[in-house]
Parts: structure tokens; C-alpha cells; sequence
């Protein structure tokens, strides 16, 4: 009854958003002059949001990956309807709220279904342009997924999808990528997104991993954690490595053009991954006696996240040393956020995505250097350790809190809202058979024998 | 000595464990088996077809015993596993006609 | 014995083939003259070669995560080698039939091995046109493969697919792709190949998987299906995004040059994929309960076949309507044509491919909108929705009954003549072992304990 | 103990190459001028170098698919950290040993941390072509991995890659793609690296595999072998198909530039790997009786390693011919490997890399033809078959036999020196538990339950 | 009351159910096992390799029936699971000393 | 008849089978099941984590053996699984009250 209510008012949202846009639909489409340039831009905007598409897989692999078998189906179906809704959402009002004409540099107020056919993207087609987008906001959404995994409730899951694509992401995003944004007026430097999509999908993790609660099972009565390990270490890494991958469409891609910076970004990108990774490897090696297999991984992730705000400031070595920060940070983040603040996160999404986006973002305003910025045609500025001061870093500063405190204001009202309607949390029952049987009445691996488990919950 | 066995429900075996610590007999023997009894089995689905799913997972959990302790073993093991639905499982026992322990060879009780 | 001679025999026709070509190679190669567009126009189109090339790899897996664990070697080998066979076949005779020089509308006649040096493809180099269309033909090929999983013969397979790749979808690409082609000439649309590629590849599915019959065990006496629960649910997921992926090269690239409405049509590849997945999930949710898992993976998939003709053609809503309505139809179809014609499908090939390849071809008929295909550099037409009458409705029409009756007899007089040499079904005790098994002699997964199955049969 | 000291070691290494750079980063950083043909050049380069890229996860899927369960994690972990620590290394120091200032035809000495701003690259950007160097060096160490599986120990491995991308490699690299390197100023050809990457690859493996030994089990006291199946094909085949289509960036994009003449590698790539697979199948069908599914992958594979060298300079029937011999080789070379040398390869690697790169290479000499290599704006040369005698070969011959010495005796003395050191063999116990609880401390699948293996050990 | 385990080919698992259920003994419990005996294993295939399996699947079926079902017990698995080859498996009969059902304590025959 | 049940570290199971097939006994069947007992469970890591699996797998293999053989089955199992350190496991024995071979029907100790 309940649950068809659900189910009901999920569909009627849908259809409500789907229904509009049909009538204004013929004038929607775009023209665009053919040019040689252009094309080649296209070609290239094309290829790299074809990347950034593929990174659902990367993240639902690693999220299947580090949690336990009898959740799987559940988090794959989590990453493919994510990027589902969150296409049409963000075609129907998120673009409009993030590129739209700008009102007091807070939101975007015009074009929605993408009906922007006038305006200017650098000489890119609309389409390009809302394709990219549309591959970024999917991954802004789904790093919700993996903090949430093993307990959040589906339904409550693609409502929230549907939110922060539609709405919580697409403002920070027009705070700091549109023209006229506040922060993008105040000169704050984000330029593929570390804070816009990492830290907005890192920040939602926190507050969603909290308010859900912790898995069944995970805390035991004096707050000491018990250890969950996930069941498919390939699948992880193929995950990570999907991701990775992916990365070279969302830096590189982030010029927009096919200019031969992007050359430079994709190198950046590279030497902070492997140095996140290497580093994380060798700390867990000193610390816990052995390298660590997923906090490598993590580690990787890390110095992408990282680089992902500076890829086009900082030089290599910066890079590296970028990257190579972060590889600490992401391990002791996991201990910390697990540790200290009681909050479980089956995957590490908030130390890889919130804690890298934001030092991401800080190392901005560090190693940012003017003649670096100049060279490959974005904005020439020079941080603390090179000559700048801490001007940047006070922009880059303001940012961050900036959009932390509206991530966590929205996304706390956001599930606050559905822990009174549909609820949010699947229960201790509901959680020992595994969300594949009680969301999903399906069994992933129903021809191999599930092992005993330790806690008697297979 | 005696063999109980008992079959329960995957998610009462730490209460199960529990209490047989408590009785001095850590020493188990635990199979993943399927189960097929008075409870129906479960329905999932397949692409909208319904399908049972007839044998149930259980765990056999097999302790060998004194003789004496049969009851209290017994007891214990119906407090830890019970849930009062269809389900529970069963506990048989069995005669052991004797035991060793591999590493020193010790027979009988010792072996325990 | 007479495995030997099959194998004897399947290599003589290869070798056969093989070996003509040998003497004929020293001119078959292609001289172009270099310029920059061409180059870029190179570039794209090999890119989505790759893209469209790696969609085996999602078909493959696709196929082995929806079915059980002691097939899914087979599925494996079967994925690879129909790509391998159908690369060879198709380079040596499949091209020539499809764009050689054209005899009455109905087949090519030259350019065996490609050799077509002096014909014009719009500028793009030969071998670029060439690889681009090897990987639609092992498209087309590899559909068959799910339908008839976890039955057919290893050997039947292989010639099945040379017979495909090498002549059934040649001549329906002629007629439809190749000027001069009869329903090219009658200004039949099928941009991407929603009938040239998933319809013929659905049709051979329907005729293979009723002519093979169904698995062991999948209809009692009463002829009510039993469900045979797919192995791998990650896989599938992967499989799937895999195919989604190539699909951006697929329908894009289709349009042969880097032209700005690759980016429209990735968008509306975007939109109508989404929206299959949405609407078949919402409609699983509501018509069992919950919302499945695999159905929503089918009907992004559906969505994508459905918009492949008409990408170019249609508006970003019309692309959502369309890519909803193939949502609701494959969940439909996956019913009706299991428990009314009583044809075991286990992937839902012939619901996803044949029936959304005809409702996506029709559905040019009544979307179409002649501006949008003008602006995009095709066929400036309108359909029954946007004042163009039922001219259009009726050419897509024509095709697609032709096209089925063609596909429908080529692929029963295959079926039926591997019926009577080399056998096309493994018995019941064969597929009881399972095919990797009774095929390959070997097993897919050593490591892992099988579970028990319902039927006695692991 | 000792281990501490390794992971310090190991450090130390890491760090005191990572330190130095600091200091010089900021003039690390090269200036490009922007213009069309150089846009569309970096973006081709670029995505094929993350198609290249990519490749590592083909490797490490391959390589754990084919082993067993208890090892996989271990395999994972190889795969993403030769990358890392490849990548940090070739750009510290490998990049200037390949291309920097020749010295006696031998080494570049200059140009550490990629430090190059004036150097000359066709126009191409410095980064995009290091990006591209660096995916090929992974490649090459990464080969090493699956050849040692189940067996070497992880810091050994860690180390052999630093070396293997820091010296070995590159010095190869010099000698036959740096202008001034010797092998090149006697017109060696190898286009994309049947020897520089494969062979180089393939030797180390074999030198590698022998010196660490057989997995324990491996050979009985009669030097019989036993087998030891891989425990998930679909991984294997999964990874066999991103290996592939990585290749489409390996082979066209070792043109370094949007030629026509991509399209035409392309080609003959994909027809070699076709040929090869299809080949390697019906040599398995007819010797064992049945089509075996992972030598059919790895023709696939041997294929591909042969085309390598020789994609622009032969005809499509010839790159089908030379496909095809590849797939006989390592069949063969499989059987010759194991059961003459007594050399454990678990993934074929040995076979794969180093007999078929040496096999492409001398086909140079055999298929060249000079109107095809003056088409694809190559070197014009032909081989024995087409005209050009004996001259070719024996280049080709030249530069086999020294780059196999080179690295043999090199490689010798790395794992010499490491098993003297840090060791390089885990013990009996350590593999009878499996390199994952050994070496990480970690079970890959812990949900499913493990299978009773013959041998009697899981 | 006494426990019968039969070791039985996996696909023979559905007529056996049927004959218990046909006796009224439809609890069971199954083990997957592997089983060696006269039956010699099968050859697999690894890279060209020959390989032996020398243990085979089996699946261990026990149930605990009253003592004087246990003839009729016995003969009907017998008729539901043979095949007339090789590897048909066996059956052992077991003295079971008691049975419990869990959920509500019952002892003895009431507890089948 | 007896039933003799060893609890063996997987590992030894290649000796066991050997010196079964000495003694004329090649039939067994073998259950992995899981283990506790005087052995402590290992410790493994999961991201930082340290976590006792308390279970260890054992392999349990079961052989029934005509009574008199009973002495010399267990010795042989006992050389055959010894390492001498914890965990090395136990041998249980038990009374068979009848054993019958599927494939014939033969029944007692023919069917062994
Ligand atoms: N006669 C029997 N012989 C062997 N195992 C049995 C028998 N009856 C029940 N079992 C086992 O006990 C489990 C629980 O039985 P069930 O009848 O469902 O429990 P209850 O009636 O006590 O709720 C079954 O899943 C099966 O494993
Ligand atoms: N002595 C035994 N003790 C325990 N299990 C046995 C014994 N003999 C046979 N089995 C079990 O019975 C199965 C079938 O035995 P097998 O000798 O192959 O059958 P048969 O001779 O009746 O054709 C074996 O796989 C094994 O599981
Ligand atoms: N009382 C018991 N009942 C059933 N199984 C037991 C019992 N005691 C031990 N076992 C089994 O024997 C195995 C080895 O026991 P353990 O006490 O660790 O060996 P030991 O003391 O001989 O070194 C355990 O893993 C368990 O499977």
C-alpha cells in the first residue's frame, strides 16, 4: 500500500517534469554554424563526456565491489537509474538553474529542457555542452551512492538523485562555473569541479551517511567498528580503473575545446593519481604492516579528486605533490570519519570525494602559477607558493565553506524530508537479508554458495 | 559422548556460539546446508516471473559432547536459536562411538 | 568422428576464403589524400569504430551475467570469435555485397576484400568507412548470441555468424544504406541502423531461439515458463553500461564525419535511453512490486535501439517519448514473448533488439521533423506527428516488413540447414553439464563452490 | 623486520627521485603554439593514450582471470601500482633516457622530469606525447606481471617495475624510436613496439618466470606439469577485450598525428587479432578436440603483438596471414614453454609477448611493401615477399637479437639482485594461502564460498 | 527413530523430494559434498592440459525418519535416484539417540 | 560398520586420500565446512581494520568402514593429518546401522 503510494508519487513527479516540455519541444532544438573548429571541439567535448558517462560504472563497480554480495543489485541498479533520472532532471531544470540567465548570482532562471538556443558556449554546440554537463551531474549525485550503500532505501535514493541533480548541484555550479556567479565573479578557480562536483557529491555523502545511520552490524554498543569487507576486490579495481579512465574526459575535457593544453591537464591528472596512489600504498604499508589493496585504489582516487580543481594551475611536480598529499589524506580521513565521528562509509566516498575536493580546491590557491594558467589559456593567477600571496587562497577559502554550508543545509532538509515521508533507511531485517532480496526480490550470484560470515548474516 | 546437531537459521549463529562457550564446548563444526521442512519456501522474481526458491539456507552446527551435558547442550542451543516461527530448525543427537583428537592422538573424552 | 568433420569443414570455408584474397591484395589497398578535415573526419570515425567495436564485450557480458554460470564460457567465446569471424567475412565478402557496385537494388557485387580503391565515401578514407561497418556487422552478428545462450551448438553459432555477417545483413544494409539500394531509393530512414542492424540481428534471434528451442527445463508440460535466474547481476550492469557506452559511437557515428549534430545526436541517444530505463523500472515497480533489476537494464537498452533510427531526426523530447514508449514495450514484449509464443529468450535479445528495432524505425514515420534533420546535415522530413503526413510512416512501413520477411526466411533456411548437417541444439544431458563443459571442457569459475539448485541442476 | 626496511627502502627510492624535481618544477613546463592541426593531433594523441592506458586493466583482468581466486587481489594491486610507480619514474627519469640528448646512439642524458620546453615532437605537444610514453612504458612492465602470478613477491615486483620503466625499457625505446638511437639509424622498424614494448615485456616475463620459479604445484618431481585452471574466464575474456581496444590506440595512435593512415592501421590491427583467434580456435579444436576458450583469447592477443610492428607498412591480406601465424605460434610456444623449458607462464605471457613481438618484428622483413608504408606516410621500405630481398630482415634480425641480449642480461641481473636482497619468491606456505592473505592480508571474495580443490589446497 | 543420508547424484534431487514428500518426509537436509568411490572423475581441459577431477559432486540428502519407515525410506530413494551407472552414490543408515524441534521443544517422534 | 568423520586442515586432504586408498577404502565424501575449536581464528585487515575470522576451514571427510578396520582407518588418518599444531582437528566415529549402494541395491558391508 505504502510502498505503492511510493512508487505512485515517484512516477507522477516524473511524468509532472516529463509532461511540460512536450509541449514547448518543437522550438527546443538548437542550430549551429558548421565549422572545421567547432567540429574538431565537439569531436573532442563528445569523446570526453562519452568518459565522464562511463564513470557510473567506475563508481558502481567500486561501490559493488567494496560491499557485501548480497547488496549488489541494488547498487548497480543505484548507478544506472542515477544517471538516468538525473539526465532528464538536469536536461529539464538543472541546466536551467546552472547555465540559465543569472539572477543575483545566486541561480540561473531561464532555458529550461535545454531551450537556450541563443546563447554562447565558446562557439560549442548546445548539445555538447548539456551532454558534459549532464555526465557531470550524474557524477556529482552518484557519489551519494557508496556512502549510502548497504542501508539506504531505493526509493528515497532516487528522490534524492533527482534533487541534487535538479537543484543542490546545479546552484554551486552557478555560483562558480556560470558567468555571473557570485564566486565565479569573485575570481574563485574550480576548473574541472573539485569542489563543484566532488565536494557537493562528497558533502551530501556525509550528511546522508549520518542521517541514515550506520549499517546494521557496523558499530558495536561501546562505538568500537566492526570491520565489513566488501566481496569483489576486481570488481574494485576494475572500478577504480574506470574511474581513472574517465578522468581523462572530465579534466581535459573541462577546456571545452580542443586546445593543446589539454595535453598538459591530462598529465597533471596523471602524476597526482599515481602519486595519490603510491603514497596511500606505502603509508598503509608502515601503518598496517602490509599495502593496502583498496586504500591504494582509494589513494588514486584521491589525487584525482585533488587535482581536479588545479589540473590547469600547477605544474607536474605540484601535481605529484598534490596527489601525494591526498594519498595521506584519504587514509587517515577513512579512519577519522569511521573512528572519530561514528559515521560509516562503506567505501570512503566522503575522504576521497568531500576531504580531496576540498584540498583540491585549496591547492589552488597554493600552487597555482600565473605563468602556467597564462600558457594554457585559462586564468593566469599564482598562488601562495609561487609569488601570489594568500589572495587566491581567501577566494578558494570562501568557496569552500560557501558551498559546504549550502550542500549541508539543502542535502540535511533534503533527507530530513524523506525520513518523514518514504523514509530513508532499510531496517535491521530488511538489511540481514540484503537489499537485492528486499528491494529488489532478486538474488545476484544465485549459482555460488555463500560462505558463512562471521557475524551469521550471510 | 554424544554428537548434537543442530540445524538453524544462518542469523542465530552468534547467539548459538554464545551459548556454548558458556557450557565450556567451543569446539564446533559448521556446514552451510540447504533446508526443506514445514516452512514454505521463499518467492523471488525473475525478470516479473515469480519462482520459489524451495530449500532455505540453514547452517548445521555439529558439537560433540558428554553424554551428561547432552541436556544442557540441548537447552542452551533451543534458547539461542529459537525465534518461535516456522523455521527454527531441529536438533538431533547421536551416539559417538569415539573420538580423537588428530594433533596428540588422545581418544575418548580427552579428545573433546 | 564427426566433430572432426565439422571442424575440418568449418576450416576449409574459412581457409577457402582465406586463401583468394592472398593473390588479390597487392592492390587492395586504398590511397587518400590528407587533409585536415579528413583527418578529423578519420579521427572521429574511428573512435566510434572502437566505441561500436567494444560493444561486443558488452553484449558478451550482458549475455553471461542474464544466464547460469556453466554457460558462461561459452558465452565468452562465442562474444570474441563471432566478432573474429565476422570481421574476416564481412572485410572479405559482407562489404562488397553491402556498398559494391549495386545489381537491381538488391546486393552489392564488388570490392571482395575491399578492394574499392577508386569509391568515393564522403571523403573518409576507405579503411575507416570499412572498420566502422565491420563492427555494425558483428553487431548485428552478436545479437543472435543471448537469444539462443546456454543451447546452441559451438559450432552452428560460428557458421550462423559467418552466414549473417557475410550475407543476411549485407543485403539489408544495401538495400537501406548503399546508394542505389531499393529502400534507399525510396527514402526509407534508418539513420543508425535501428532495422539494419537490431532489427536483422532480432529477427535471426527469433528464428534461432524458436528453431533451437528452448533450454532444458525452461517450459513444464503445461507450457508455463519456468524463471532461470541470471548468474551475475554486476555483469549485466556492466554489460550494459558497456553497450550504452558504445552507443555514443554507434549513433553518432553514424553520421560518417565530424559534423556539430554528432552532438544533438548523442543527446538524443542520452535522452531515450534514460527514459527506457526510467519508465521499464517505474513499470516493473508497479506491475511486480518492485522495481527489477534487469528490466530496467533492458530498457535502457531498448531506448537506445529505439532512437538509433531516428537520433538525427527527432527533437530531445520526442527522443524521450520515444526512448519511454520502447521501455514499456520491452517489458511487455519480455512477457508476451515468453508466455504467449513460448519462446525461450534468456536476455531478452528479440524484445530489446527486433521489437524496439521496428518501433524505433516506425517511430521516424511519426516524429521526424523536417527541420531538425536539416539543421543536422540529413534527410529533411516530417513525420505523422509534425505535419508530414503518412508518407514517411509508410516508407518506414515498407522497410520494415521487408526487411523481417527477408531476415525471417534467410535466417529459417540457415537454421534449418544447420539442423540437418552439424546440429544446432546441445542435448539435455549436455546442457544439464552445462556448455562450457560439453563445448570447451572447461570451467568457468573453479574456485568457487556451486550452490544447489532448484532443480537438482547446477 | 626486514619488511619495515623494504618499505623504507622502497621509500627512500621514491622519495629521493621525487624530491630533486621540486626544485627544478617550475621551469618544467612547456610552451605550445595553438592551431588546428596541433588540436586535433593532442586530442588524438590523448585519447589514444587513454585508450593505452586503459590496457593495464586488460592486463591485470587477464592476468587474474587465468589465475587463481586466493591471488586476485594481488594481481589487482600489481596492475594499478606498475602503472603508478611506472608513470612517476618514466616522467622523473625514463623519458630522458628514451628521448633525451643522444649519446653514442645509446641513451638520452638529458631532460629529466621531462624538462624539454624546446625539443621538437611534429608539432605535438611535449605532454600529450609524454602521456603517450608513459602508457606505452606500463605496458611494457606490466607484462612481466602475469608471467611471476601467483608467486613473486610484491615488493620485488614494485621495485622490478621501477627498473623495468627507469632503464630498461627506455633504453630500448632509444635505440630504436629516438632519432641518433642506433638500431634507428639503421632503419629497424617497428612501428608501434612488437619489440620495444612486447618483446622487451615478453623477455623480461621469461627471465622473470624462470628465476622466481614455478608456482609450488606447478611441476611434479617427473618435471610433468600439472594444471592449474584460471578461476574466472569471464575476467579473462573481459580483459582480453579492453586489451583490444586499447590496441586501437596502441597501433593508429603511434602515428602521433591525425593521418588518414590511422584507419588503415586500424584495420590491419584488427584483422591480424581476428585471424589470430580465429586461428588459434580451430588449432585447439583439432589438437584437443574442442575449441579452447582462453587460447583462443590469447591468439586474439598474439595476433595483435605481431601486427604491432609492421600495422603501416603491410597489406590487409598480409596482416591477416601474419594474425594468423601468431595464433599458431603461441599455441604452440604455449606447450613448447611449459613443458620443454619447464617454465611456469600461468597467463601465456612469455608466449603472447616475446615469441610473437619478435615473430612481428622479423615479419617487417617478410610483408613490408614500400608503396603501402609511402601511403601511410612512413618509411617506404619492402620485405623478402614483396620485392625488397633480404635487406630488411636483417635489420629487423639485427635489432631483435640485440634488444632480446639487452634486456636478457639486464633483467637477469634485476632479479638477481632482488632475490639476493628483498627475495622475490613467496614461500610454500605464503602460496598455499594465497598471495592475498600473504601479501595484503586480504580475501578478495569473502562472501562466496571457496571450492574443495584437488590438490587439496583452496 | 533414524537418520538416512544418501549420497546422490545432484540431478536426482527433484524425484527423490517427490518420493519423501510421497512418504510424508519431507524435511530434509542437503549438503553439497564432493564424492569420490568407484566412480572414476572426470577430465577436464586447461590450456591444453588434461587435468583429473577426481572428486565429483554429489549431494548428501540426510533425513530423519521413524525407525520403521526407514525400509521404505530407503527403497524409494533408491528408485528415484538410480540411474544404473557408475557414481549412483549409497546410502547410510544412522541411530538417531533423540530430536528436538526447535521452536516449540518437542522431543522425540514429534519432532520429525 | 562404522562411520569414521575426520576434521582435516584442508591442506592435508591430498595424504588422507593416499593412505585411505592404501588401506582399500578410496570411498569417501568430503564436506567443507568451517571450523572452531582450541585454534584461534586468524586476523585479517579491511582498510586499517583488523577483523578475527573465528571460523577456519576444515574439510571434513566422511568414510564409512567395515568395524574391524575401524583401528587401523584412524591411525592411518591420524599419520596422514598430523602437523603438531593447533588446529590439526578431530576424528569422530560412529555406528552404522545399515549402508546400501544405489546403483544394485546391495546392502551392509557389500555396499562399501
Ligand atoms: N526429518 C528431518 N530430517 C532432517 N532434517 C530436517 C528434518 N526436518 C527438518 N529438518 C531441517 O530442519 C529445518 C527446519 O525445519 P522446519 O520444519 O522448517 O522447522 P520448524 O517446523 O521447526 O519450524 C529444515 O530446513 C531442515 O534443514
Ligand atoms: N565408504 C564410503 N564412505 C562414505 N562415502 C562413500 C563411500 N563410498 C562411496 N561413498 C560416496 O558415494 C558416492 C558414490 O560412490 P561410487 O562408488 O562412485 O558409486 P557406485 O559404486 O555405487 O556407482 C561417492 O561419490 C561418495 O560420495
Ligand atoms: N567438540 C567438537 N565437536 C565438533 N567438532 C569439533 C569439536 N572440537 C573440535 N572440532 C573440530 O575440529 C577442528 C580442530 O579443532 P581444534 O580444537 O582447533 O584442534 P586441536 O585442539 O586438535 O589442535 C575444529 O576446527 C572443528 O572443526
Amino acid at each position: 500500500m505504502r510502498r505503492t503510494l511510493v512508487v505512485l508519487a515517484l512516477a507522477a513527479v516524473f511524468l509532472a517534469l516529463f509532461a511540460t516540455p512536450a509541449l514547448a519541444g518543437e522550438e527546443g532544438e538548437a542550430r549551429t554554424p558548421e565549422s572545421s573548429v567547432t567540429s574538431l571541439d565537439t569531436v573532442w567535448v563528445l569523446i570526453a563526456a562519452a568518459l565522464v558517462f562511463f564513470m557510473q560504472a567506475g563508481f558502481f563497480f567500486l561501490e559493488g565491489g567494496l560491499t557485501r554480495a548480497k547488496n549488489v543489485s541494488n547498487a548497480m541498479l543505484k548507478g544506472v537509474m542515477d544517471f538516468c533520472l538525473g539526465a532528464l532532471v538536469f536536461w529539464m531544470i538543472g541546466f536551467a538553474f546552472m547555465f540559465g540567465f543569472d539572477r543575483g548570482g545566486f541561480v540561473g532562471t531561464s532555458g529550461f529542457l535545454a531551450n537556450m538556443a541563443g546563447a554562447d558556449w565558446n562557439g560549442l554546440p548546445l548539445y555538447a555542452f548539456l551532454l558534459f554537463q549532464i555526465a557531470f551531474a550524474g557524477a556529482a549525485a552518484t557519489i551519494l551512492a557508496g556512502a549510502v550503500a548497504e542501508r539506504i532505501k531505493f526509493s528515497a535514493y532516487c528522490i534524492a538523485t533527482v534533487c541534487i541533480t535538479g537543484l543542490i548541484y546545479p546552484v554551486v555550479g552557478h555560483w562558480i562555473w556560470a558567468e555571473g556567479g557570485w564566486l565565479y565573479d569573485r575570481g574563485m578557480l574550480d576548473f574541472a569541479g573539485s569542489t563543484v562536483v566532488h565536494t557537493v557529491g562528497g558533502i551530501c555523502a556525509l550528511v546522508g551517511a549520518w542521517m541514515v545511520g550506520p549499517r546494521t552490524g557496523k558499530f558495536n554498543p561501546d562505538r568500537s567498528p566492526n570491520a565489513i569487507p566488501g566481496h569483489n576486490i576486481p570488481m574494485a579495481a576494475l572500478g577504480t580503473f574506470i574511474l581513472w579512465l574517465g578522468w581523462y574526459g572530465f579534466n581535459p575535457g573541462s577546456t571545452l575545446k580542443a586546445s593543446p593544453a589539454i595535453a598538459t591537464i591530462a598529465m597533471t591528472t596523471t602524476l597526482a593519481a599515481s602519486a595519490g596512489a603510491v603514497v596511500a600504498m606505502f603509508l598503509t604499508w608502515i601503518r598496517y604492516g602490509k599495502p593496502d589493496v583498496s586504500m591504494s585504489f582509494n589513494g588514486a582516487l584521491a589525487g584525482l579528486v585533488a587535482i581536479t580543481a588545479g589540473c590547469a594551475y600547477v605544474s607536474m611536480v605540484s601535481a605529484a605533490v598534490i596527489g601525494g598529499v591526498a594519498g595521506l589524506l584519504v587514509v587517515f580521513a577513512v579512519e577519522f570519519i569511521e573512528r572519530r565521528l561514528g559515521v560509516d562509509d562503506p567505501v570512503g566516498a566522503i575522504s576521497v570525494h568531500a576531504v580531496n575536493g576540498i584540498w583540491g580546491t585549496v591547492a589552488v590557491g597554493l600552487f597555482a602559477q600565473a605563468s602556467l594558467g597564462e600558457a594554457n589559456g585559462v586564468a593566469a593567477v599564482s598562488g601562495l607558493f609561487f609569488g601570489g600571496g594568500v589572495a587566491q587562497l581567501g577566494r578558494q577559502l570562501l568557496g569552500v565553506v560557501s558551498v559546504v554550508a549550502w550542500v549541508a543545509v539543502t542535502s540535511t532538509a533534503l533527507f530530513f524530508a524523506l525520513k518523514k515521508t518514504v523514509g530513508i533507511r532499510v531496517d535491521d531485517e530488511g538489511q540481514k537479508a540484503g537489499l537485492d532480496i528486499t528491494e529488489h526480490n532478486l538474488e545476484a550470484y544465485p549459482d555460488f554458495q555463500p560462505t558463512i560470515s562471521e557475524k551469521g548474516v550471510i | 559422548m554424544k554428537k548434537v546437531e543442530a540445524l538453524i537459521r544462518p542469523e542465530r549463529l552468534e547467539p548459538v556460539m554464545e551459548e556454548l562457550r558458556k557450557l565450556g564446548y567451543p569446539g564446533v563444526t559448521i556446514t552451510e546446508v540447504k533446508g526443506h521442512g514445514k516452512q514454505k519456501g521463499v518467492t523471488h522474481m525473475w525478470r516479473g516471473a515469480e519462482y520459489r526458491v524451495e530449500f532455505l539456507p540453514k547452517l548445521k552446527v555439529e558439537a560433540v559432547v558428554l553424554s551428561e551435558d547432552v541436556g544442557r547442550v540441548v537447552n542452551a542451543l533451543i534458547r539461542a536459536a529459537r525465534t518461535g516461527s516456522i523455521g527454527d530448525g531441529k536438533i538431533f543427537v547421536y551416539d559417538v562411538a569415539d573420538a580423537v583428537r588428530i594433533r596428540t592422538g588422545e581418544a575418548g573424552f580427552n579428545a573433546i
